[in-house]
């Protein structure tokens, strides 16, 4: 039996050829490494985001995230729900504890999922994935299985807004969360303490609709990892990985800079210093080639 | 009172034996000082030197002390002998910890140690152990003026704490302006909505306590006496006046709400939807937990209330002053409404909003009850009710027009005539004033001083009750603006002030800040000219004149300062341990040194309760100011007898300091006008140096806080350098 | 719904706001101390601060708030809703206020997160889930095709770096992922849209 | 060394600041038999620490002094330093405290001459600067302290340290053996008068207090304009030792705020208006203030105070909470960053320092001094409303109280307390 079992909500950017497929590989490597056994929560649906606001009123997307929660208790009712996107964990963490504190919308959901055959009870935990990673293991237990510590690599912890905001890691503060510095030291890397953009918000979905504006975001959250001399950027969130990755030669362009640096998931790091392959830990997903973990993770 | 005999005990502790030849100070003592006891000790402040002391008092009929060692602001409870004179010559603070050690200034240092010791011992044989002032007073009972509620928890505090009270109250009924409150603030967890103002079952108990009695239709139209002895006239509005005998008085003659007709551009008056926040309470008394319905009948759907209302206001004719209650004042009266119907529109419109402490909570509560706070400046009310306003968050001129509009006004202290406009009647010719609420018998004035915007409040942070008339304290909004909650504990405290002051009369001793202080003064009146100038001068309005105008003291109001006998040009007041003699005395005990020495004499009148102790921390820091110096503490500056001055010049000092505590509008000044009076005093005493053919130089008043622990050292240095430049005085011989 | 014209400062159009907006009932505990117009990362794009729009509620400005496309930036950052002193939850707020200005029908129309989100939750209500490459070709050819082709190319070599990665697929238009329950989800959006739309009045 | 007699007739009064000292001043001036228990080595509390009060801009100690001597000329209290209350016991008109007293290793005989402090040579960190400069580890806590007695600080006991120190003294004065102490005090009544603390700061994380070396709290502004205080009285920033010329505000740092304090702490307004005179005094017209705010809280004649202010050209107020502080790399200046909310304008302003007005979280669990009978609010103020022990909250362990409003109301308390114990003694006649 594994060490820890979790059920899991994986999220659309994590599917195969979507935005943080790469990102769901390391995951998998990481948590066989940690002996985590994830179990899918059987035909989840999107979390409907913090963009589907404008369609969507407030019922029809707390009742997205209840159809998720309810087919997960109804599945493994017994384990915290795991998300690794911050956007699905935030949105299924929100609509529950909105469902459970309020009389009339549980009434409503569950009269809505009776429909559809489902109840929704709202009694399993939600966590992001480095909750889990903090609270169930620790950095010490994190540390054992380190094979190839990531020496010599100066790595900016960027957290980005959702794991962060509004309810964040126990024990984290809002404006200065110290997490993704302590799992990088964890792994043998050197983190960029000073690094002072580590919560500014990459503008999420109006990287989309309203690019120019996100993009001086974008420039900011890169410019500060420069500047304190970081090699590469880590998060925990899809939205801010692709952000922050993708559109650095657009930002070249219209800022004139010359950005060129890897943006890597937290559990990439995890799996190389783990001994993983690039390919195991997702690194042929990334736009901007991490070069120096791949080096390592070659030897 | 036994034969003198003077004890000078001199510690060599702290360095001062190494410092100090202590061997010739004991000479010194015992020559010049006449003591016929004079010992040295190693370490006078351990159980055997003061053991040393208490026997020689005891078995040496020892009743004159000296004790030469360190501060008197130092081991206070050591050196505290009962029924002796002791006087504390500084040689801790005073000599070695500001002169420097070197070999070469030996001699003076040692100068000044010995000079220090003639000063005491010349002083303490000029002194008495106080013995209480016979002449006071025993009534305890208390007079509260005023039944509002600040009135009658000072009537209830009193009867809890033992203590008769009189309560006198103008009106028919007690209450006040509680009474007309349909609720009050809340004052207890959850802060969140209006509660009945429990004025009712204030009413009853004050009615039903057997210690309290209650004049209703009734009024102050004498008061006259001393804490402990007051003898005050209520005069019933029917007519008939009884005199009675209390303690001590507390004032809480509370406010009257401020004329809102002055608010025309506001429309009140003009408009039947204006209403001032009285007005409201009338409102919904008269709904009783209905609907609130306006003058004309209509019942209010939507209602504004405007904050500062003729408040914090630059205007003519307006208040300066803020409220302080008004802003939870209005957000209660709106939750009147939203209580009743929270459908009902209502907004408060506020410059800030000031809710403090637990205010907060309230205001939230009427946010959750969808009270709406605009941060707006009102312009005008027409005459149908639309209010024009500057939307300061939105930065536009609007307008709206609610069902009413409340007007949040001010409070006016209740505090009688300003004695500072109104001239008290002669003696023999006194006469009652309707206006006055105590219509006091006192040389200056009928009523308490007034401190700002009309209210008889205290200038003193660290004291608040400290009145200016002992045994007489306020409460309530008289004192400064206030809601229920403050006033209820405000006289709470003032009961307690005016159980002390009965307390402390009944011992014969003083009040605050010279607390417990048995000595009192007293005047020759075959000496005195009449001048007036003690009984205009004295801080706290203790000296009365008779028909003659010679003062008549007033020992229970009394304070100390010495203000008295610093103004009395003919030196005829005194205490038992402080008068123009005791200072005279060190002012010539002083060895001076002649023309030819170089080595000049500057004399430091200071301040005991500030510029004492900073010299004296500046010793504790080993800053050090000229060894020429020889300072005396006096208790306040405005004790200081131009007198001594003129002596000092003329004994040959060729500098004399002075140092107070500030003084204006924003006084430090223990005594309030001490300081501010020295320096006026002073201001004159260049002709007296013209006429010595003296530079004005050498004599200089100062403001020193006791915050000027470098500063105090500078100033002395600086005489020092000014004497060095103007030479010393001719006067020397 | 009726759109009666609002009395300036009466509570009309708050009391709207409260019945129908998500949160709406947090705008009345505001105390415009400014902390979130002061956070929000967009800040210069909006017109109308969070703060100064619920001061804009109370003096019942009814048509500037709702046509306004202020709330249309808020990127849900949260940053607002941690600082503010009264616990207002601000992005909801924004939320619940863009999407009811949508639902009336005077949201701004050419604001492209308005169309973007819209489009967002057509995508995923359709299949359950997001199809990435429908969603971002949708969105370059909103404003018509040869704007569409335009931005297409600029974003060109985003895609082909994703694509490359394997992170966005190119068949996404014809396969692309999906629940199986996807009728199941669609019941329920319908019927929970229902639920909705009766309590707040929109329903026909 | 700690006899005391005390008996139900005893008030004792917890706490030596300026709330604790009036009670005890004010109970013994009526005759009262009184033992006041402070916990630090010198009384004078936290009013002790400022460099001046608004709104007379008169100096704290001025009024201590007073107090001090009106304290030395009482027989009728008792002081008893390093002390701390660890149970209350009984009823009405008869508890029983106990009371932990630690050891302070100077005995009564210390005549104050300064003697260890000169031949010890470890330092800590100064607590009377709230740690912003040091002191030698013998020493006395401040110029005015009462009792005027040296202490020696725990950290050098058992080391060379404190052999010198001892060796130094010629009286006798320093007793390394001294151990802690417990003692069971008698009274009729209890003044709780055990003060505030200053909120947190670096819990204002946006604010980057823990960060940020140039912002700082308005406890420690005092201490930097205090002539006697670590910079001399100059306003030198930390980050650089710069002087600070142009300073900003802060207000409501900690509190109104639901994340923090949610009770307004009441004095914050007027202190950042009378330090703003602190940066006056220091410039004249080259110094620069501003003031972020939501209200301006100056109640009653405060306002006067305020008018003055708002009259001074280098004063501004922008009426904003300030979002968040980030620090400019190159200067170390601290930015402000937020929208002033008058018209909408948004600022990224430096400053040379930044000040914040950090909120008064009572000094109190009130839960733990007699359960059930101390009741406190929910900002954990003790309630005396709702209080049913003769434990009467003082100062501001009942309430946030300006100076003048603590004094009125540890008067009150006093006299809640003198009337218990005068029901005792009058049932005892």
């Amino acid at each position: 039996m594994a060490k820890k079992e979790y059920s899991f909500y994986p999220g659309c950017s994590s599917e195969r050829k979507a935005s943080a497929s790469n990102y769901m590989v390391s995951i998998e490597s990481m948590c066989k490494t940690l002996d985590i056994k994830l179990n899918e929560i059987p035909d989840w649906n999107c979390c409907a985001a913090s963009i589907g606001y404008a369609q969507g009123g407030e019922l029809p997307r707390h009742t997205m995230n209840a159809r998720n929660i309810a087919l997960s208790e109804k599945n493994v009712g017994n384990q915290d729900i795991v998300a690794t996107c911050a956007a699905c964990w935030l949105g299924a963490k929100e609509s529950q504890e909105r469902i459970n504190h309020d009389k009339t919308l549980f009434g409503d959901i569950n009269n809505i999922l009776g429909e559809i055959g489902l109840k929704y009870e709202g009694k399993q935990n939600i966590r992001h994935m480095v909750e889990v990673l903090i609270e169930d293991f620790g950095y010490d237990e994190l540390k054992k299985p380190v094979k190839k510590p990531l020496e010599g690599i100066k790595i900016a912890g960027y957290v980005g807004c959702q794991t962060n905001r509004p309810f964040g890691v126990h024990g984290e503060s809002f404006e200065n969360p110290k997490y993704l510095d302590k799992l990088t030291e964890t792994m043998g890397a050197e983190a960029v303490e000073k690094y002072d953009q580590k919560v500014t918000c990459c503008g999420g979905a109006l990287a989309f609709s309203e690019p120019e504006k996100a993009y001086v975001q974008i420039n900011k959250i890169i410019e500060s990892a420069y500047d304190f001399g970081a090699e590469m950027i880590v998060t925990p969130c899809p939205v801010c990985q692709m952000n922050v990755e993708v559109y650095q030669d657009m930002i070249n362009k219209k800022f004139n800079k010359k950005y060129k640096i890897p943006v890597v998931y937290y559990s990439q790091l995890m799996a190389v210093a783990y001994g993983a392959s690039a390919k195991e830990a997702g690194l042929d997903g990334n736009v901007v080639r991490a070069t120096r973990l791949e080096e390592i993770a070659a030897k | 009172m036994a034969d003198m005999k003077v004890g000078a005990y001199i510690c060599k502790g702290c360095g001062i034996g190494e410092r100090l030849n202590v061997a010739q100070l004991v000479n010194i003592a015992q020559k010049e000082g006449k003591a016929p006891i004079a010992r040295e000790h190693e370490f006078l402040c351990n159980a055997s030197g003061v053991e040393m002391i208490k026997n020689d008092i005891a078995n040496e009929g020892v009743n004159h002390v000296v004790i030469a060692a360190c501060s008197r602001r130092a081991k206070a409870e050591t050196f505290n002998f009962d029924n002796v004179a002791v006087n504390r010559t500084n040689l801790r603070e005073g000599v070695i910890w500001v002169t420097p050690a070197d070999d070469d200034k030996k001699e003076i240092v040692q100068e000044m140690a010995a000079d220090y010791i003639r000063m005491g011992c010349a002083e303490v044989k000029k002194m008495e152990a106080p013995q209480a002032n016979p002449n006071h007073g025993n009534n305890r009972r208390i007079l509260v003026v005023g039944g509002g509620i600040s009135g009658m928890t000072a009537a209830l505090e009193a009867s809890k704490t033992g203590y008769d009270v009189l309560l006198v109250e103008k009106t028919g009924a007690l209450g006040g302006w509680a009474a007309k409150l349909w609720k009050r603030v809340p004052n207890r967890e959850p802060y969140a909505d209006p509660m009945d103002s429990g004025v009712d079952a204030m009413i009853q108990a004050v009615s039903g306590d057997k210690r309290i009695t209650v004049h209703l239709n009734s009024t102050v139209t004498k008061t006259s006496g001393a804490p402990g002895q007051f003898s005050v006239d209520i005069s019933k509005e029917s007519g008939g006046t009884s005199t009675e005998n209390v303690g001590a008085i507390i004032m809480a003659s509370g406010f009257t709400q401020f004329d809102a007709n002055k608010l025309s551009h506001y429309g009140y008056g003009k408009s039947a939807n204006v209403v001032d926040q009285a007005g409201l309470e009338e409102l919904a008394k008269k709904a009783n937990g209905g609907a609130i319905k306006r003058a004309d009948g209509k019942e209010v759907k939507s209602v504004v209330f405007v904050q500062c209302a003729g408040q914090r206001s630059p205007k003519e004719g307006e208040l300066s002053y803020c409220s302080g209650h008004c802003c939870n004042t209005s957000i209660k009266q709106a939750m009147y409404f939203k209580d009743q119907n929270p459908g009902i529109d209502a907004m408060v419109m506020y410059t800030d909003l000031r809710t403090p402490g637990n205010g907060e909570d309230f205001y939230r509560s009427a946010q959750k009850k969808g009270v709406i706070f605009t941060k707006g400046w009102p312009k005008e009310v027409s005459a149908s009710g639309e209010l024009k306003f500057k939307d300061v968050i939105l930065n536009e001129e609007v307008s709206t027009t609610p069902d009413l509009i409340v007007l949040a006004t001010g409070q006016i202290a209740n505090s009688g005539v300003n004695i500072d406009e109104v001239k008290q009647d002669e003696p023999g010719q006194w006469a009652s004033t309707p206006q006055s609420v105590l219509n006091m018998v006192y040389r200056q004035g009928k009523d308490l001083p007034q401190l700002v915007h009309g209210f008889n409040d205290s200038h003193f942070i660290c004291f608040p009750y400290e009145t200016r008339r002992t045994g007489i304290y306020t409460c309530g909004p008289v004192r400064r603006p206030m809601d229920m909650a403050q006033a209820i504990e405000d006289a709470t405290g003032a009961t307690l002030k005016a159980i002390q002051a009965v307390e402390n009369a009944s011992l014969g001793r003083a009040a605050h800040p010279r607390s417990g202080d048995l000595s009192f003064p007293s005047f020759r009146k075959e000496g005195c000219t009449q001048c007036k100038r003690c009984t205009v001068e004295c801080p706290f309005g203790a000296i009365d004149e008779d028909e003659q105008r010679f003062p008549v003291f007033n020992e229970g109001r009394c304070r100390r300062c010495g203000t008295c006998m610093g103004a009395c040009p003919v030196r005829v007041i005194s205490f038992e341990n402080y008068s123009v003699e005791t200072v005279a005395t060190q002012i010539k005990a002083v060895d001076m040194p002649d023309q030819f020495d170089e080595k000049p004499r500057i004399l430091v009148l200071a301040c005991e309760n500030d510029a004492y102790p900073a010299l004296d921390m500046a010793a504790m820091n080993r800053i050090q100011y000229s060894a020429f110096t020889r300072v005396i503490p006096v208790r306040c500056l405005g004790s200081v007898n131009t007198n001594w001055v003129v002596e000092s010049l003329n004994a040959g000092y060729d500098g004399v300091m002075l140092m107070g505590c500030q003084k204006g509008d924003n006084y430090q000044c223990h005594f309030v006008k001490g300081s501010e009076l020295a320096h006026v005093r002073m201001s004159k005493i260049d002709d007296t140096l013209k006429g010595l053919s003296l530079e004005v130089e050498r004599v200089q008043t100062y403001e020193v806080a006791i915050t000027d622990i470098e500063r105090a050292p500078k100033l002395i240095n600086e005489m020092a350098e000014t004497i060095n430049k103007i030479g010393l005085s001719p006067l020397k011989f | 719904m009726t759109t009666q014209a609002v009395e300036k400062y009466h509570n009309d159009f708050l009391k709207e706001v409260e019945k129908n907006v998500e949160m709406g009932h947090m705008v009345k505990m505001c105390m415009q101390c400014g902390v979130c117009s002061g956070s929000c990362p967009l800040g210069p794009a909006w017109e109308h601060p969070p703060q100064e729009i619920f001061m804009m509620i109370r003096a019942g400005k009814r048509d500037e708030v709702l046509t306004s496309d202020s709330m249309w930036m808020c990127t849900s950052c949260y940053n607002c809703i941690v600082r503010c002193p009264r616990e207002l939850p601000i992005t909801h707020i924004m939320h619940g206020l863009a999407n009811y200005a949508h639902r009336l029908g005077i949201a701004p129309k050419q604001n492209p997160t308005r169309r973007f989100a819209q489009m967002f939750w057509k995508n995923i209500t359709s299949t359950g889930r997001v199809n990435e490459l429908k969603l971002s070709v949708g969105l370059y050819f909103m404003d018509g095709i040869a704007s569409g082709i335009k931005k297409g190319l600029e974003m060109l070599p985003v895609g082909l770096g994703l694509m490359k990665t394997k992170r966005l697929d190119p068949m996404g238009m014809v396969s692309g992922h999906g629940c199986k329950g996807r009728a199941d989800i669609q019941k329920m959006i319908k019927k929970a849209t229902e639920i909705e739309d009766k309590r707040k009045g929109y329903a026909a | 060394m700690a006899e005391v007699v005390a008996t139900n007739e005893t008030i004792l009064v917890v706490g030596g600041g300026i709330s604790g000292m009036t009670a005890a001043l004010e109970a013994a001036e009526c005759g009262k038999n009184v033992v006041l228990i402070e916990k630090n080595p010198s009384l004078g509390g936290r009013v002790s620490q400022l460099y001046r009060y608004f709104p007379k801009l008169c100096h704290p100690t001025c009024g201590l002094e007073i107090n001090l001597k009106r304290l030395r000329g009482n027989k009728r209290i008792r002081v008893l330093t390093l002390a701390e209350v660890a149970k209350v016991e009984g009823k009405s008109g008869d508890y029983s405290v106990t009371v932990n007293i630690k050891p302070r290793y100077v005995n009564e005989n210390c005549t104050a001459c300064g003697a260890c402090g000169e031949a010890v040579s470890a330092e800590i960190p100064n607590p009377f600067n709230y740690n912003l400069s040091k002191i030698k580890a013998a020493y006395l806590p401040n110029a005015m302290a009462y009792p005027q007695r040296f202490v020696l600080d725990a950290s050098i006991i058992g080391t060379p340290e404190a052999d010198k120190a001892k060796a130094a003294c010629k009286y006798n004065a320093i007793d390394l053996d001294q151990k802690e102490e417990i003692l069971t005090i008698k009274a009729g009544a209890v003044v709780w008068a055990t003060g505030w603390k200053p909120y947190d700061a670096a819990k204002i994380q946006p604010y980057g207090y823990d960060r940020i070396a140039n912002v700082i709290t308005s406890v420690e502004f005092e201490r930097l304009a205090d002539p006697h205080g670590p910079t001399g009285g100059k306003l030198l920033r930390p980050s650089d030792g710069k002087e600070a010329k142009n300073v900003a505000f802060i207000q409501c740092a900690g509190s109104r705020d639901r994340n923090h304090l949610k009770h307004c702490s009441r004095i914050c307004c007027m202190a950042s208006l009378k330090q703003t005179n602190y940066v006056t005094e220091k410039y004249g017209d080259e110094g620069q203030s501003s003031i972020y705010y939501i209200d301006i809280r100056a109640i009653d004649r405060f306002e006067d105070f305020y008018q003055k202010v708002r009259a001074n050209k280098t004063v501004k107020f922008i009426k904003s909470k300030v979002a968040n502080i980030t620090e400019d790399k190159a200067t170390g200046n601290p930015v402000l960053h937020g929208v002033d909310t008058e018209g909408y304008h948004r600022y990224d302003n430096a400053h040379d320092l930044v000040v914040l007005a950090v909120g008064m979280e009572p000094n109190v669990d009130a839960g733990k001094i007699m359960p059930g009978g101390v009741v406190a609010d929910v900002s954990g103020f003790i309630d005396i409303n709702s209080t049913t022990e003769a434990v009467f909250g003082a100062g501001c362990a009942s309430n946030a109280l300006d100076v003048n409003r603590a004094v009125q109301s540890a008067t009150a308390a006093s006299l809640r307390a003198i009337q218990v114990v005068n029901r005792v003694s009058r049932a005892e006649v």
